[in-house]
Order: structure tokens, then sequence, then C-alpha cells
């Protein structure tokens, strides 16, 4: 295989593990701080994409053109509003089933993720059908023999990785952090060393959803497109990374997000078989690394003794 | 006289889980720069009060005032920002967090980082084997490794009043002596401490007052001397 | 020591940079109380976890009436006549009291799936059996837990936790014993009822040895046959209570003894 | 020494339930227009709502467990009635042949994942196994139909092998990645793959036993009857045994160690248990319930594809094992007849059904939220009522 | 009297929207005959949501085949559903007309009697696909499609008439149905450097292909199958739209007299969703079944009895005549191309007059 086409993959999986990785990110800080999983998050995103359609429209409806101002103003609402609702979320049905099996919470999600879907498809104007999100960001490019390089590629990708590292700073770092994690281990002696662990978990579902916005501006800036299902599989797989990567850990997540969307990339163009089955071989693989490292790559350490 | 003033009080409350009351019309009274113990047999609902003053099981009637505030339903964030800690019951550590993680979060209300650190270096004194595993998971640190723990998170907050549940549980007998004076030292700094011990005679040795427990009530209170004379106390804990 | 039932040598367990346990030697003897002391950190639950193979050991050897059983698992430790109990209560919470202690006499169960689904009186019967012997045993420690047997444990006190874990340990009749702290958060009467209560069982039960981690001193000077001091995860003193007890080291590292 | 002192209840408060249950069933199974299936659902809560308030439920739930035995059979002869009752309504039969289908899956999911703790978000593939053996043998091959599907859940319980060394390694969320990824695989293996019918599926031939083709219409006497009522006695006699089998297996040896690795596999090991085998042995049972259930389903549906057996699938199964309640047989009894009928009947919403059936679930979750019935304690009950020596 | 008509069709899941404008222009066929006073019956519409899955579509199959009060359905979208669901209405004997579902085996893979079809199969689309766009000079391809019971089939009929009519096709990728990220395909593609790239699926992956190709900087001309011909794929790839080119059954909607009336009828019904690409379809089919009963009256036997011959019934997607299994034989296919935003039969289009071309030529 060239060169040329070489980077060009390679650039293509970056920026689908960029996506992933974000998702995955919003994964483990749930985890993190409830030990739950959320299955509704892929569809968060779906709502933090159709909440930057909106504004967009609204935006270029009062007639603003300025593309980058419209970007950061639409980034930044629906960052907002998805925070929001994620907190809205944690308080509604989160909270008050933090008592009953866990697993409660995955299908209480699990629906939530359906009536977020469905309400989109239902009462979004021609909510079924799918949409043309513009390009916001300047389309300069340069190629070189198959390989073109985006601008706007690259400048999503820096974002996101800022991003990233600035959620693993706020974690591991601030005193929110601390907070985040102690409630995780024990809500009861963490309540008792004077933290508010309702507070907490707002906040901790807010940021993990305004993550999943942010996942969701940048896949619809590199995509350009959004649908009312498209956070189904991204959920999943951004499940699937958070999980290979090992839980609890953001660096875990990055490394799901990014292996996934390598061995996705390698299973459509570097295999000998059908493109189709590159979803079998990526998941395969994942079946066979959780065989080999069963709490994940950067996996959590063994905590319990007897 | 001097004037006593009450740091706690605990009037007439009722506390229970899923069903029956486990604590039925209980008061007690903690003076301020005191140190008050609460005793009585396993399952006679220490842990149960403790835990309505924390408002971790708030009792379902009854007031509990600390210092004048009434604090029977507050939040239990709120109670202890009022200036009330704990060492909670059967060393509950955070088990995937180092030492020194554990400890920073006893002194979670504190900003200070000067002041922290000072008061790390307290507990290191007090206790060596944290300074040299503190980077180690509290939940791989041995039983009486993270009782050290649990005391030494709780010596990092700066209350008003200390509620010490079981803090020698699983200590060695060296320790066990070095913890009884590490609370009294706390009473000398000013804090008031109400104290939860199986360990009676040591207990009484440096109480000011005491209540017994049975069965969820109140059989008996005093001073730590009357107490140690009581013939029921003596028969049920010094053998 | 002749035919000890358990032989230690050269025992070592490391956890990373942590030293728990370095060549320990130990022979324990047959049919006693054997005491195991030492600062907190010391490398006593170690011992017990490496003896029972949920640590492996990093050196040495663990001999069991003539068996090496170092790298045995959990499982085949526990069908050699190994029982414990844990530092920390381990009980299966939701399930009753009943379930928890049939649970220890798991080998002497059958487990076979054709067994369990098809031979239902057979079933019964060794249901019956147990059902009596659990609570036979259980009224030894205390009475009022036999009338509760169909409850959970959570509700349960942590006194009563402890007494059930003794029994799921005691109910296979092991060969050996290990206690790690039983008598931690109790009063002194609770303390002192409980050694009656192990001391009554070990007097019913023909070949039983036991070997007892505990920080209260008069548990060990009132129970033990034997005790070994242990330092730093090294072996610093045995001898009979009095002995150890006497050993200006130990008063030092542990005792407080000025 | 005896039971806890507690009189024994008497039968009469539960097959009083399961009679009005029916009676409700038959109401709501024939309620055709929007207002009387609201009408009936809403007043089902109400009705609900005062009975737990006046204690009636508990009173139910007592005399149910008190009375195992006869408790089943009233239920069974009830559900009996109801299919009856429904003799010639096609559609209602192949709908409750429908949940006696799901019932049987999801008892086998609760055997992996309410008994042993094992989560598995690839119910829909493993019953999707039963399925296409079904499909292919009954082509290919002139096996008796009852031993394909036996074959149907031998297979299903054979490709569990295939993940059962990352199931056996891995515990919690980390399980849940191994069959969600094997779910994903399945689905679009049997898709991209065209020897098994490709995206476009394949037919199944009906179920014929011993001669008898069960798709054809019962005429005895003067009896006309729908073909599917044929179906439902089968699949009801197979949802029977894999009830009784899960009963006695959660009251035995077996449901106690399961248990005991569920919660604490330190503990089970310390006490000799094989983890490793007690997950297989729930593992490879549950995924044989599936394939059975899926090997009957292809007969008895007639035409099979793999959008049938997506991920999505796989969740509704696992909602329907803890909206029952984990570990307990009655709830998913129960949970599978409101997660298969009520969709259905919501038909009249058109395209709100879903949104509608999701926040349905969320409600209970929310004031339900140890599940619908929710296991009670091991007792033994079972084991109690034989005769023998002890 | 009141008669009792289905319509099944996907209205959750991700077609709905074909669905729903499907349920709603059946909707408007019965409304319309209602409010006929020529009417002999009236006429009453009982909805299904097949959801696109086959058991869900043998269980409402069941469902409308079982209630001997429904005379007739216009039913199916999704193919898989579709052949799930033949054996059903033939065992309970109900007459219906599919309305979308193209693949070939739904009317020739059986003799069923019940069974009818308005529009075509996937066979006659790509025919005529595979060669038109070989007389517009292109030589080679790159193939596209996804991997559902649709997108293979198109595929297979594609592939064949193409390299019958001596195309070359550089490389074929299948793609799952909710892949969403196609540039390492479209990458490979674009170093085969096809003259076509072709897309054999439904509208949300089109539009998906359309805009990762322009990221990509491919510059090869694309067409696709009825799958994307729809407003959605419009308004999803904005201005990436213009020079599309995609065929489907059926002479064009808007050059039938029919076709217009059928749209301001849709309008004036209020609707709140468009009636799509099938609308039309559903529409024809729901008409054909309620002109059928006021003829031969309320009983589904009389209903098949008359549906064995039906020969140049006037609709508005063109005159419909069933063979002997139940398809409809005319189906002309129209070729579209986009053109200004919109889906423009090619003979009208710019681009067929030489004002515009399209890419490569
Ligand atoms: N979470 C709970 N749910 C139900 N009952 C409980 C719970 N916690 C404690 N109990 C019951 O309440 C009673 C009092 O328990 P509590 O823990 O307050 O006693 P305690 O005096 O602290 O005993 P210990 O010496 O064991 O610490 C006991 O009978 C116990 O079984
Ligand atoms: N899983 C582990 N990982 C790391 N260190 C461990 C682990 N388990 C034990 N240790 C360390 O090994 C040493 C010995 O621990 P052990 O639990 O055996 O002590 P102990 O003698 O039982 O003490 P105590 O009387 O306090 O229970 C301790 O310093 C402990 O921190
Ligand atoms: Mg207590
Ligand atoms: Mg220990």
């Amino acid at each position: 295989m060239d060169i040329g086409l070489i980077a060009q993959q390679t650039v293509n999986g970056l920026m689908l593990g960029l996506i992933y990785s974000l998702v995955a990110v919003g994964f483990t800080l749930f985890f993190g701080v409830l030990d739950v999983i959320k299955f509704s998050h892929g569809d968060m995103l779906t709502w933090g994409v159709f909440t930057a359609f909106s504004v967009y429209l609204g935006l270029t409806l009062i007639g603003l053109a300025a593309p980058v101002l419209i970007l950061v103003i639409v980034a930044l609402v629906a960052m907002a509003a998805i925070g929001f609702l994620g907190a809205a979320i944690a308080k509604v049905l989160i909270i008050p089933l933090k008592g009953a099996p866990p697993l409660n919470t995955l299908l209480i999600t699990l629906m939530l993720g359906t009536v977020l879907r469905e309400s989109i498809r239902l009462f979004y104007p021609d909510g079924a059908n799918p949409k043309h999100f513009p390009a916001l960001l300047p389309d300069w490019s340069h190629s070189w023999g198959h390989f073109t390089l985006r601008f706007d590629n690259a400048l999503m990708l820096l974002t996101g990785l800022l991003m990233i590292v600035l959620v693993q700073l706020v974690i591991k770092r601030t005193k929110l952090g601390m907070a985040i994690r102690a409630v995780s281990q024990d809500e009861e002696t963490a309540r008792v060393m004077g933290i508010n662990f309702n507070l907490v978990v707002y906040v901790t579902f807010a940021i993990g959803s305004a993550l999943a916005a942010f996942a969701g501006v940048i896949y619809v800036l590199y995509y350009n497109e959004l649908s009312f299902n498209m956070g189904l599989l991204l959920g999943a797989i951004g499940f699937s990374a958070a999980a290979v990567g090992g839980f609890g850990n953001i660096y875990g997540a990055i490394v799901g997000g990014f292996l996934f969307a390598m061995l996705q990339s390698i299973g459509a163009a570097a295999l000998p078989f059908a493109s189709a089955y590159k979803d079998v071989f990526a998941f395969g693989v994942v079946i066979v690394l959780i065989a080999v490292k069963p709490t994940g790559i950067l996996g959590e350490k063994e905590t319990e003794r007897v | 006289m001097e004037k006593k003033v009450s740091a706690l009080s605990v009037r007439g409350i009722y506390t229970g889980y899923d069903r029956a009351d486990v604590i039925e019309d209980l008061s007690l009274e903690v003076e301020e720069g005191t140190i008050t113990c609460l005793l009585g047999n396993n399952g006679s609902g220490k842990t149960t009060v403790i835990r309505s003053i924390l408002g971790l099981t708030p009792p379902r009637a009854g007031r509990i005032l600390f210092h004048d505030a009434d604090i029977t339903h507050l939040a239990t964030h709120k109670i202890v920002r009022l200036g009330l800690a704990s060492i909670p019951e059967g060393r509950k550590v955070f088990p995937g967090l180092t030492v020194e993680e554990n400890l920073r979060l006893g002194g979670y209300q504190e900003d200070d980082k000067e002041v922290l650190l000072a008061r790390m270096q307290k507990v290191y004194a007090l206790f060596p084997r944290l300074e040299e595993r503190s980077t180690q998971l509290a939940g791989t640190m041995s039983g009486g490794e993270q009782a050290m723990v649990s005391i030494g998170r709780g010596l990092m907050g700066a209350p008003k009043l200390l509620i010490i549940d079981e803090p020698s549980l699983g200590l060695s007998p060296l320790l066990v002596k070095e913890n009884f004076r590490i609370i009294q030292s706390i009473r000398e700094q000013n804090i008031t401490v109400f104290l939860v011990e199986q360990n009676v005679r040591q207990t009484l040795a440096i109480s000011d007052y005491g209540y017994v427990l049975s069965k969820g009530r109140v059989v008996a209170q005093g001073s730590a001397d009357t107490l140690r004379d009581n013939e029921e106390v003596r028969q049920a804990y010094f053998g | 020591m002749q035919n000890p039932l358990l032989s230690i040598s050269n025992l070592g367990k490391k956890f990373g940079g942590v030293t728990a346990l370095v060549d320990l030697d130990l022979a324990v003897p047959r049919n006693r109380i054997f005491g195991l002391i030492g600062p907190n950190g010391s490398g006593k639950t170690t011992f017990f976890n490496v003896v029972t193979g949920i640590y492996p050991a990093t050196s040495g050897t663990v001999v069991f009436e003539k068996e090496d059983i170092t790298r045995f698992s959990p499982q085949k430790v526990y069908r050699a006549g190994v029982a414990r109990t844990f530092q920390r209560s381990r009980l299966l919470l939701p399930l009753s009291i009943l379930d928890n202690i049939t649970l220890g006499d798991h080998s002497q169960l059958e487990n076979g799936l054709f067994f369990n689904l098809f031979r239902r009186r057979a079933l019964a019967a060794q249901y019956r059996q147990l059902l009596d012997k659990s609570r036979d045993l259980i009224t030894i420690f205390d009475p009022g837990l036999a009338d509760r047997i169909f409850e959970p444990v959570v509700n349960l006190p942590m006194i009563s936790r402890r007494r059930i874990e003794i029994c799921r340990a005691l109910i296979s009749n092991p060969k050996l014993l290990l206690l790690d702290e039983p008598s931690a958060g109790m009063t002194h009467e609770e303390t002192h009822r409980l050694i009656d209560d192990i001391l009554q069982i070990k007097d019913k039960i023909a070949d039983l040895t036991i070997i007892i981690i505990e920080h209260e001193m008069s548990v060990m000077e009132r129970i033990t046959d034997h005790c070994a001091v242990l330092n730093f995860g090294q072996k610093i003193c045995e001898g009979t209570y009095q002995q150890v007890a006497a050993d200006p080291e130990v008063q030092k590292a542990y005792l407080g003894v000025d | 020494m005896s039971e806890p002192s507690r009189t024994h209840a008497s039968l009469l408060p539960s097959v009083a339930a399961v009679l009005a249950g029916a009676v409700y069933m038959v109401f709501f199974l024939a309620g055709e227009s929007q207002m009387v299936v609201f009408g009936l659902l809403v007043g089902a809560v109400l009705a609900l709502a005062a009975f737990k308030h006046w204690r009636v439920l508990d009173a139910v739930g007592q005399s149910a467990r008190d009375h195992q035995g006869p408790f089943s059979i009233v239920v069974v002869a009830a559900v009996a009635a109801v299919c009856l009752y429904f003799y010639d309504d096609a559609f209602v039969l192949f709908l409750l042949g429908t949940v006696l289908v799901y019932v049987l899956t999801c008892l086998g999911l609760n055997i992996q994942f309410g008994f042993v703790g094992v989560m598995n978000f690839a119910g829909a593939s493993f019953f999707g196994v039963g399925c296409y053996t079904a499909a292919v043998l009954t082509k290919h091959t002139a096996l008796p139909h009852l031993l394909i599907i036996v074959l149907g859940g031998l297979l299903a319980a054979l490709l569990g092998f295939v993940i059962l060394i990352p199931v056996l390694k891995t515990r919690g969320h980390y399980a849940a990645l191994v069959t969600i990824a094997f779910a994903l695989l399945f689905k679009t293996f049997l898709e991209v793959n065209d020897t098994l019918g490709g995206p476009q599926g394949l037919k199944a031939a009906g179920l014929n036993l011993f001669g008898w083709d069960v798709g054809r219409d019962i005429a005895i006497g003067d009896f006309e009857g729908s073909f599917y009522l044929g179906y439902i006695a089968v699949i009801l006699l197979l949802a029977i045994l894999g009830f009784i089998m899960a009963r006695r297996m959660e009251d035995s040896w077996i449901g106690l160690n399961m248990d005991a690795v569920r919660l604490d596999e330190t503990v089970s090991a310390c006490f000799g248990q094989s983890i490793p085998r007690w997950k297989i042995t729930a593992f490879t049972i549950g995924n044989f319930y599936c394939g059975v259930a899926g090997a009957f389903y292809a007969m008895m549906l007639g035409y099979i594809a793999p959008t049938n057996f997506t991920f999505g699938d796989s969740l509704i199964l696992l909602s329907i094992v803890i909206l029952g309640g984990l570990g307990s047989l009655w709830g998913t009894v129960v949970a599978t007849g409101i997660v298969i009928i009520i969709p259905e009947k919501f038909q009249v919403l058109q395209e709100y059904r879903f949104l509608l059936f999701s926040a349905l679930v969320i409600a209970i979750l929310l004031f339900r939220p140890q599940g619908l019935l929710p296991r009670p304690l091991r007792g033994y009950r079972t084991l109690k009522s034989l005769p023998g020596k002890s | 009297e009141k008669v009792q008509v289905a319509f099944i069709g996907p209205l959750t899941g991700g077609v709905s929207a074909i669905g729903v404008g499907g349920r709603n222009s059946a909707d408007l066929a019965v409304r319309l005959r209602n409010a006929d006073p020529k009417a002999k019956y009236e006429y009453e519409l009982v909805v299904l949501d097949d959801e696109c899955k086959p058991n869900t579509g043998v269980q409402v199959a069941t469902k409308a085949a079982a209630d001997k009060k429904i005379i007739a359905a216009a039913a199916h979208y999704c193919s898989v559903v579709a052949l799930a669901g033949v054996d059903v209405y033939h065992k309970f004997g109900l007459p219906i007309v599919v309305w979308g579902a193209v693949h070939p085996d739904i009317t020739y893979g059986n003799d069923y009697k019940e069974i009818h079809r308005v529009n075509g199969t996937m066979i006659n689309q790509n025919e005529v696909a595979a060669k038109f766009v070989k007389e517009l000079g292109y030589k080679t391809w790159v193939n596209l499609y996804d991997t559902t019971d649709y997108g293979k089939g198109m595929n297979e009929y594609f592939s064949k008439y193409l390299t019958a009519n001596g195309g070359k096709i550089l490389g074929s990728f299948g793609v799952t149905a909710d892949q969403q990220d196609f540039t390492a395909e479209l990458t490979q593609a674009k170093k085969l450097d096809p003259d076509v790239i072709w897309f054999g699926g439904l509208t949300p992956l089109g539009v998906r292909i359309r805009l990762q190709m322009e990221k990509l900087g491919l510059t090869s001309q694309f067409q696709s199958c009825s799958g994307i011909i729809s407003d959605a794929y419009v308004t999803g790839t904005g201005e990436l739209a213009e020079g599309t080119i995609a065929f489907r059954e059926g002479e064009p909607v808007e050059h039938l007299p029919g076709g217009k009336w059928f749209m301001e009828e849709y309008n004036k019904a209020g609707y709140s969703e468009a009636p799509d690409a099938f609308g039309p379809f559903a529409f024809v089919a729901m008409n054909l079944i309620l002109d059928t009963i006021e003829e031969v009256g309320p009983k589904r036997k009389a209903v098949v009895k008359r549906m064995e011959n039906i020969k140049d019934y006037k609709s508005i997607v063109g005159a419909v005549t069933f063979d002997e299994h139940g398809q409809n034989i005319s189906p002309a296919i129209t070729k579209y191309v986009v053109q200004d935003g919109q889906w423009v039969p090619w003979q009208d289009s710019e681009y067929a007059a030489g004002k515009r071309q399209l890419k490569r030529r």
C-alpha cells in the first residue's frame, strides 16, 4: 500500500478514534462516580447534535453570518444544554435508584435512550430523516497524492485532545476530582467527609453529558450529517472502548477509543476479507483482548483484599 | 460552678432501618470539652445513634442539636461542615484511593495547603507506617493499618466535635494504648469527643461521662467514675 | 516436633515492593490451639491467605498432612481439610443463615447436576440432615440464631455474623481451622462467651487444630497452647503464651509494656 | 426446633389472584379500542396500588409461596383456560405463544444472570442459534423435530463456549462488554455471510411432532380451533419443564453454590467451590434454554432473519429479567407478559408506542426498584414438601 | 356497513420516515374514498407497525390476516418482512398489495394468489440503470452497498447487468446498515479512482457516503438506487446532492395528471410528514384495494379472484397490470437526477439537455 493511502487511513482512524474516545471518556466518568453504565450516553450525544443544529438554524435565522462565531456559540450552547439535561437525568432517574441493584440503572438509562431517540424522531420537525450540517470551519486542505490533509480535521483533533486533557486534569488535580473518586468508592463515607454527594453526581453527569455534546459537535463537523439514531452504535462502541481500555481510567478510554478505530480501519482496509466484516473483526479482537486482560488494557488495580 | 455548654444534644430520638425501630426514645448530652462515651453490647444500637447524628440514617422522631443548631434533618455534608467530624466504624477507608488521598479527604473542608500539610505530618508522626505506605492503596492495607488510616483521616479535619466509633478495632495492644493517648490529646486541643468503644476499662479511664445502651435504650448513665463502680457495668464489661 | 499437622518452611510473600512474609518457619502440632500474634501489618492475615491458597507464595513451602499444598488453589486447600474465617466478616449477606452455614459444608454435599435436579428425595434427605446439623451447631453459639435460621444475615449484628462465620468454617469438620480475629469488636463478656463456645466445640471434635489470630491478649492467654509472634513478616519468638509475653522484644514491638 | 412461628397461609388468596389475573387477561387481550386498553391498563395500576395499600398483595404472595405446587398448577390451568377462550383467534394465540417462548428464553437468562451473575447481553444471539438450527435442519434433514429443538439448544450452548474464556475471566461490566461484542458480531456475521441466507434470512418449516402437523388447524369433533393451540401446547410444556428445572436448580445445592459464586467469589473458592464450574454450568444451561426456545420459535414463526437477533433484542430480553426481579422465576413470567403484550396493545398508538412503552418501563423501575416480584429467600420449599427419611 | 382494510409498514425504527409517509398516503386514499358520495361502503383503516423486523412482521401479519373483518391490506416496505409474511397471508387467505418492498421473491418466490405488488422488483430497476449509465459513457465503478437484503440484492443485480453491459467494477464494499464512517472504504475507492461510485442502500447511508466522498476529495460521479430517492437525501446532503443519479420504478409521479392531484390532496389533508418516496405507491396500493372492494364486495376470496386479472389499472404511478404472480409488469423505470435541490426526471433535466454536465464525462 502506498504511503499516501496509509497516511489518509491514519488520519481517518484518528478522527474516528477521537470521537470514540470522547464518548468513552463519558462512560468512564459515569462509571467512576456511580459505578453505572449509562446506556443513554449515545443518545445524549444525539441530543447535543440536534441542539447544536437548532441553535445553528436559529443563529442563521437572525442573520448571524460569521461561521466561527456561530460555531463557538453552537458548541457552547449545546454543551451547556446537554450538561444541564445530564444533571437533570441524574436527579430524576439516577440518584433515586442508587439503592437498587445497579442493573436497574442500566435498564432505566437504556429506556431513557429510547425515549430520547424516539422523541427526536417524533417531535423534531422532520426528525426521522437525516439532516445536513454545514461546514463551519474553513475548508483549507492540502493534498499529497492520495492523501488529503484538511485543516478542519487537524483543528478538531487538537481541540478534542485538549478537551480530554482538560477533563483529566479536573479529575486528577482538583478537589472535585478527588470528591468524584471518593464518592465512587464509598458514598456514605464520602458524605461523612463533608462531600455533597448529590452535587458531585450532578456535576459529574453534567460534565460527562456536556462531553457527549462536545463529541457530537465534533462528529457533526466532521461528517456534516445528523440523524436521530446516530447515537445508538456510537454509544455501544464508546462503551466497548471504555471497557477495553479499562474503566475508571481516562487514558484507558483514549486508548480504547483509538484502538477501536484502528481495528475498524484495519478491518476495512488492510485485511483480505470484505469490508463489512470490519465490525466482526474489531469486536472479535476486543473479545480476545478482554480474555487476555480481563480489566482492560490500562485496567483497574485490584483493591480488594481478604 | 462552671457553666456547662452542650456541644451535642440528642433529644428523644427514634431511629430504625427498614421496619422496627432500633433506637427508642433516646436522649443524651455531650458537653463541650469533654470526652463522653457510649457503651453497650454488640447490636445495642451505638452505631445507629451515630448514624442518626450524622444524618446517615435520620431519626424518625425526636431532635438533635449541635451547638444549639437543629441538625435533625440536615444533609450529612452540611452537618459535617458545621464542625462535626467522625471516624466511622469498621475501618471505612476508600479502598481504591491511596493512603495519602484518604488522609487528604479527611481535610476536605480545609483549603489551605500548608495547614493540610502540617496536619498530615502530624498524622505521619503518630503512625509512621502510614508515611511508609503513603502510596499504597488503602484497600490493600492490613486490618490494623486500615484502622490507622481511618483514625488519621479523622484527625485531618479540625472539628469542634469528633465522633469516634470503635477506633481500636483490630489494633495491636501497643497501638490501642497509643490510641487512647491520642484521644486524650484531642480533648486537650479543646475538641469535644463522643466515643464508642468496646474496650470499656480504658474508655472509662479517659472519659468524663458515659451512657450505657441496651437494646436501643439508655439503661445507665453517669460520670465515668460512677459507671466504673456500677455493678452491672462491671459484670458486662470487665468480667 | 513429631508429625506436625502443618509445617511451613521458608515461606515468603511479596506484594510489589511490600514484603509481607520473610523466610517463615512454623510447625503447628496436631490437636492444639496455636496462637499467632504480631503488630499490625506484620503478615498474620497474609499467612492465612497464603496457606489457604488465596495468594500464591513467593517462596517456600506449606506442607499439610504430609502433602505439599503450596500451590493448591483455595478449593483444593479446603478439600484437604482447612477452613477459615475472615478478618473482615465475609458472609453472603442476602442469603439466609442456613445457606451461609451450608455453604461451608460444600465438600460433604452432592453437587452433581443430575443428583440435584432429579434425585430430589435423596436431596431432601440430605437437606434435612444438614438443616439439623446446622441448627445444632449454631445452637451452641447462640440458640436465638437457630430460630432465625431462615432469615437473611444482612440484618444481624456483627457478633452474630462472626458466630455464623465460625459455624460455616466448622460444619465440614475441618482438620485445621484458621480464625482471624474472631473477637474483634466484642465486649469483654461476649469475647469470653465466644471462647467458651470454641473450646466446647474443640472438645466435641476429636481431631481439630486451630490457629487463631487475636489482638486481645486475655483470649490468647486463656485459649492457646502455643504461640508464635510475627514482626515484619518474620517469626521473632515462639512458645507458650507466658513465654512469648515475657519476651522483651515482643513487649516492645507489640504489647507496649514499658 | 421449629420453623419460624408463622401460620401457614391459606391457598385461597393466590388462587383468587390467579383467577382475577386470567379474567383480566381475557379482557385485555380481547380489548380492541384504544379506550378499553388504556382503561384496563390504568385500572390495573390503580387496583394494584389499592391492593398493596390494603396488604392484599402480601397475603397473595405469602399464599403463593406456601403452596408452590398447587399455585403453579392453578397458574398453568389459568393460562390454558385463557388460550382455550381464544381458541379460534389465531393472533391472540400467536401472541401468547410468543410470550411463552420468551418466558423460556428469559428463564435461561435468569439462570445465568440472576443465579450465578453472568450478564448475558447476547441472549438474542443464542436464541438466534436455535432459530437457525431449526431452519437449516428442518430444511436439509429429516430429523424428528423434537430432536431438532433439543439440537437447537445444544448448539446454542456449544456456541457459548466460543466466548467462555473471557466470560469466565471477567466480571461485571467487562463481562458485559464480551457479550455485547458477541451480539454485535453475531448479527453482522449472519448478515454479511450468505451461507445462512444472509440478510434475507431463511424459511423454517412448521413443527411436526410424530406425524402431527402442528401447523394445521385443530378439529376434534365439533371443536375447531386455530393451529396455534397446538404450538401453544408444545411451548407451554417446554416452558413448564424449563420452569420446573430452574426451580429445582434454585432449591438445591446448585442454587446455593451459584448464589455463593455470584455474591463472593473469594469466599466460594475458600469453601471448595469451583467458580468456573458453576459459571459454565449456568451459562451453558441458560444458552440451552435460549436455543430451545429459539428453535421452537423458528418453527412457529416460519421465517427468520438476522434483524431478529440484534443487540437491541438482547437488551429487551435482559430488560425482562431485570424488570421481573433478578433471580425471580415468577417475576420473569409476569415481566415477559408485560414486555411482549403491552407494546402489541399499543399498536393503536402507531409510531408513538415505543416512546410510551419505554416511559412505562422507566416508571415501573422508579416505583418498583427491586423488580416486579423480587426473588424470595431460598426456603427449600420444594424439598420440604417431599416425603422421605431423614 | 363498515369495511376494514389494513396498512402495514415500518412506523418505528430507522426507515420509519418512509413507513409513516406510506401510512399517510394510504390513509389519504381511505379518506378520499369515504368522502366520495359514490362509494358503496364506509372504510376503516387499521394501521400496523412491522418495525421492519420479520418476527414483528409475522406477528402483525397474523393479526391482520386472522382478523376476518379485515378484507385486504397494503403491506410492507421491507423485503425481509414481506418474505416472512407471505406464508401467513396465504394461509389465512388475506389479499395484500405490496407497496414498497422490492425483493423479486416476494411475488416470484411463490404461487400465492393473495400476494400482489404495485411497485417493481429490483431486477427491472437495475437492468435499466446499468444500461443507462453505461450509455452515458462511464467505464469503471466502485460499488458500495449495505448488507441488508435490499442493499445486497441491489448490488447483485446491478453488478450483473453492469458487467453484462461491459462496465467494469473495480471494487465493491459491503457496509453495515448502521455504519457511520465510510472513510476507510472511500479512501480505498479513491485509490481505485473509478468514474462512478455506486451505492445500493437507503437514504441515511447514501447521505453519509456522499458527504464523506467530498471530505476525502473523491470526485467520481455518484449514482444510487431507489432507496435514496427522497427529499431527505437532498436536504441531508445539501449542495452536494446536485447531479446524483438514481432510478425508481413507476412513471414519474409529477408527470402524470394524478400525481399533481395526489400532492395537492396530500397537502390539503394536513399530514405533518411528507409522503416520501413510496407514498404514491402506498396510495395506489390502497386505492386498488378499495376499487376492487367496491367492485366485487367486501369478501376476501372475491378480492383475490378479481385481482388475478388487473390490467391497465390507471393510477398515479402509471398503469398497473399484474402477471400470474401478482407482479405489476408495467412499471416503467424512471431515471432521476438531482437538479437544484429537486429530484427531476432525467429527460426533463438540464443534464439531458446538455446544459449541465455530470461529473467525469
Ligand atoms: N443497615 C441495617 N439494616 C437493618 N438493620 C440494621 C442495619 N444496621 C444495623 N441494624 C440492626 O440494628 C441494630 C443495632 O445495630 P448497631 O450497628 O447500631 O449496633 P452497635 O451497637 O453499633 O453494634 P456493634 O457493637 O456491632 O457495632 C442491630 O440489631 C442490627 O442488626
Ligand atoms: N494485596 C496486598 N497488596 C499490597 N500489600 C499488601 C496486600 N495485602 C497485605 N499487604 C501488606 O502486607 C503487610 C501484611 O499484611 P497483613 O494483612 O498480613 O497484616 P496483619 O498481620 O494481618 O495485620 P493486622 O493485625 O493489622 O490485621 C501489610 O503491611 C499490608 O499492607
Ligand atoms: Mg457499631
Ligand atoms: Mg490481619
